[in-house]
């Protein structure tokens, strides 16, 4: 089973050469500590930045440089900062190669619930729905399972969504899924983790073909 | 041009109840400060603030919540307020969640004289709910979109890095976010700024908001400038 | 009779102190020469300028600074340079206070003709539909006749419209007329002219209540 | 990021006959010359060439024309070419005449990713004909709009004063014209610069084209920068 950084060094696998990435709050954010050296990635945060760089050194924030989790942060050279307008622009036509964010539930359709709880306090969606909605390419990474043990790959999200048949990719505590149209498609089992563990945790359509290989992470 | 005004108070001195407002920032990164101060000062109320965030309880927008001076609040992400979740649930105060993109470009499109816009986010979700959508072809292939108005605020009221007096502006850094297109939309338009230069310092390729948009600007004072998340690394 | 230099003269009364004005191509950019000393008025050129200055001196010339008719110019302090999308972005969004364009011909109800002769080449609208579509002021400088003496003010235009509606003042060599749900509304007479030789000009409906004054320019 | 070609022959060489490009610049201010020059080299036909303008008889666009490599343009003026005019009127070449703010803002809908905007610009004229219109309150008053769609160009090809190998770039006075528009729009887009800078030497807000939207940039060389209309006055 992966703790949250072996889910950040999986999807990590994910990125390639000249991306350009947009990650999320949480699990997503670590993604950015797992990128291969000399990778040319560069990092999209919504809220204004392309080529965000590492967390500032302690005595060097600057309350003007943030990301989109309002966290202090820092740029890499080549970087460029933009207006709001601009920036979901640049993400609703699709100049952005992958993003990657939690969720709630997800679908075996592809839909995305990971901004509201009926009768908890409502935060808001911030940038999740431009995202989802967009995206060229979609990894989630999430907890297959809730605390009570419930699978949240569903054969349809009971929270509301943020997004309809857009997720491409899921990678969690237990295993790496592809959405197909005919629904999770397993790709690797987390170490440990046996193909019966991962049917019995996902209540979504669930594919398994030949044998399913255990994921490598460094 | 000579748009400057003496400070905050003069600034907003007209800013009427149950006016519709914009404030530029994201979280406390870029929020006019000063104004913010002036409004509580004043105690206008009954005021529909467009802003993505809603500060924090004690700093930002937060400040007039307290004040009970905010009837609806239309931002993408309201966290990180206690006072705020509490009207909200006592049904003090209305909120209007929309998508933050959707929210940055229904300004651009009241700057830019376009009544209408489209955009896919909030499709098949409850955002929807009630709007008009439409189908285009995108890369060949058929996608929804939903068609967004564009606001119609009374004020906006922006911070920027440096001004001039004719109202043209330059931002720094993150802090741009919301401001040019709010500064762009508003019907009066008023900027607080770090540092007002004279007219004919600012490098022309470089102005981020050309001065016709802004109505009235003053060199603001005490720039807390607070961090909401202060996360660094150990040298 | 006013000369084109009497026009722009007469057009430049018409400007405020805290006005932004576009200026069309002929006359119009005459116009500029003849705002009072001392007025604050900004120019906007529509290929992406606030703030134009008067041509530059000899030798001064800038092939990146340009107006609208590709003339060498200069900028005044406190210019701005952008993009043609926000430069239309506000004209459409009416913060350009005046606007002031050439005419082939306009109707009384303030339709405006200016592109297009059928049957010869036509060179494009460039920004005149978007600006007549959206300006707030706009102010019209033409010859009262054609070189025919046919008049240029009509009851509805003959040639391709560049926008219907629109017109607000006329400033020709003959007269200064409002156009008013009625028609044209006669307010001056240029120096010399009669209202007779006006009417006799004029096609379109043309209202004359009261003594018209004779035109003041200096 | 490393997106740097040698030159205008590799930028250009994978433009395809019957393509449709888009070509910054107003009249000849902010053309890509170089570009230009390497089209008229390769020899590329049939192409579709969405510019403001199309050049005069022996620069710019005009160049193209002369080589008969346009088939079609999508301009809002294209005076000042004897050439254009003689193809135009014996059906050699077809054209497609818009206003100005609307091939400005169809870029920028492709740009921003909105498939479709409205503008009032051509409501009663010919430039209505076959356009769906649709009536909104501006000021509380019904205006009419055309619904115009965003372009849909295979290449963008653009000229910056600055840039560096991540394709972030920097214009120069009215020479920015319709170039950033354009850059955000193309599928593939090329930008020719200037002067080409390291990585990290542009100020990051001072970019008016973060690189995200460009795809290959080079070093141009030997600029004309031809004047069209030199007016002066004496000292």
């Amino acid at each position: 089973m992966l703790d949250k950084i072996g889910i950040a060094k999986r999807i990590a696998k994910e990125i390639k050469d000249g991306y350009y990435v947009n990650l999320g709050i949480g699990i997503p954010t670590l993604v950015a500590n797992y990128i291969p050296q000399g990778m040319n990635v560069v990092l999209q945060s919504e809220n204004g930045l392309l080529g965000m760089g590492p967390f500032p050194f302690e005595g060097e924030e600057d309350p003007d440089l943030i990301n989109a989790g309002k966290q202090t942060i820092t740029t890499v050279p080549g970087s460029a900062f933009f207006d709001s307008a601009m920036s979901f622009g640049m993400i609703r036509s699709r100049k952005v190669d992958l993003t990657i964010l939690g969720a709630m539930e997800v679908a075996d359709n592809g839909d995305i619930a990971n901004w509201k709880i009926p009768g908890k306090m409502v935060k808001g969606m911030g940038g999740a729905m431009d995202l989802v909605a967009s995206a060229k390419n979609i990894i989630v990474a999430m907890q297959h399972v809730n605390k009570a043990g419930e699978s949240k790959l569903l054969p349809k999200c009971e929270l509301p969504l943020t997004g309809v048949n857009c997720v491409k990719k899921i990678v969690t505590e237990l295993a790496v899924l592809d959405v197909t149209p005919q629904g999770f498609k397993l790709l690797e089992r987390a170490p440990g983790v046996s193909v019966e563990e991962i049917k019995k945790a996902t209540l979504g359509r669930l594919i398994v073909e030949g044998e399913i290989p255990e994921m490598v992470i460094d | 041009m000579n748009k400057t005004v003496k400070n905050a108070d003069e600034a907003i001195k007209d800013i009427f109840d149950n006016a519709t407002l914009m404030l530029g920032g994201f979280g406390l990164c870029g929020i006019p400060e000063n104004c913010i101060t002036a409004l509580v000062k004043k105690g206008v109320k009954g005021l529909t603030c467009i802003s993505n965030n809603a500060g924090v309880d004690d700093f930002g927008i937060g400040l007039m919540l307290k004040t009970r001076q905010v009837k609806k609040m239309i931002s993408s992400y309201v966290g990180e307020n206690a006072e705020f979740e509490r009207q909200l649930l006592s049904g003090e105060l209305e909120v209007e969640l929309i998508p933050q993109g959707t929210l940055a470009t229904r300004c651009l499109a009241a700057g830019y004289g376009m009544p209408a816009v489209f955009t896919p986010a909030g499709v098949g979700t409850e955002v929807a709910i009630g709007k008009e959508s439409r189908k285009f072809l995108v890369e060949g292939v058929e996608k929804e979109f939903l068609m967004e108005m564009a606001f119609d605020a009374d004020f906006a009221i922006v911070k920027a890095w440096k001004g001039d007096p004719h109202g043209n502006l330059i931002f720094r850094e993150t802090a741009r976010n919301f401001n040019p297109m709010m500064a762009m939309a508003g019907k009066i338009t008023i900027a607080e700024v770090e540092e007002l230069v004279p007219a004919g310092t600012l490098e022309p390729d470089q102005i981020h908001t050309p001065g016709i948009y802004v109505h009235r600007i003053f060199q603001g004072a005490n720039y807390e400038k607070r961090i909401e998340q202060r996360t660094v690394r150990k040298k």
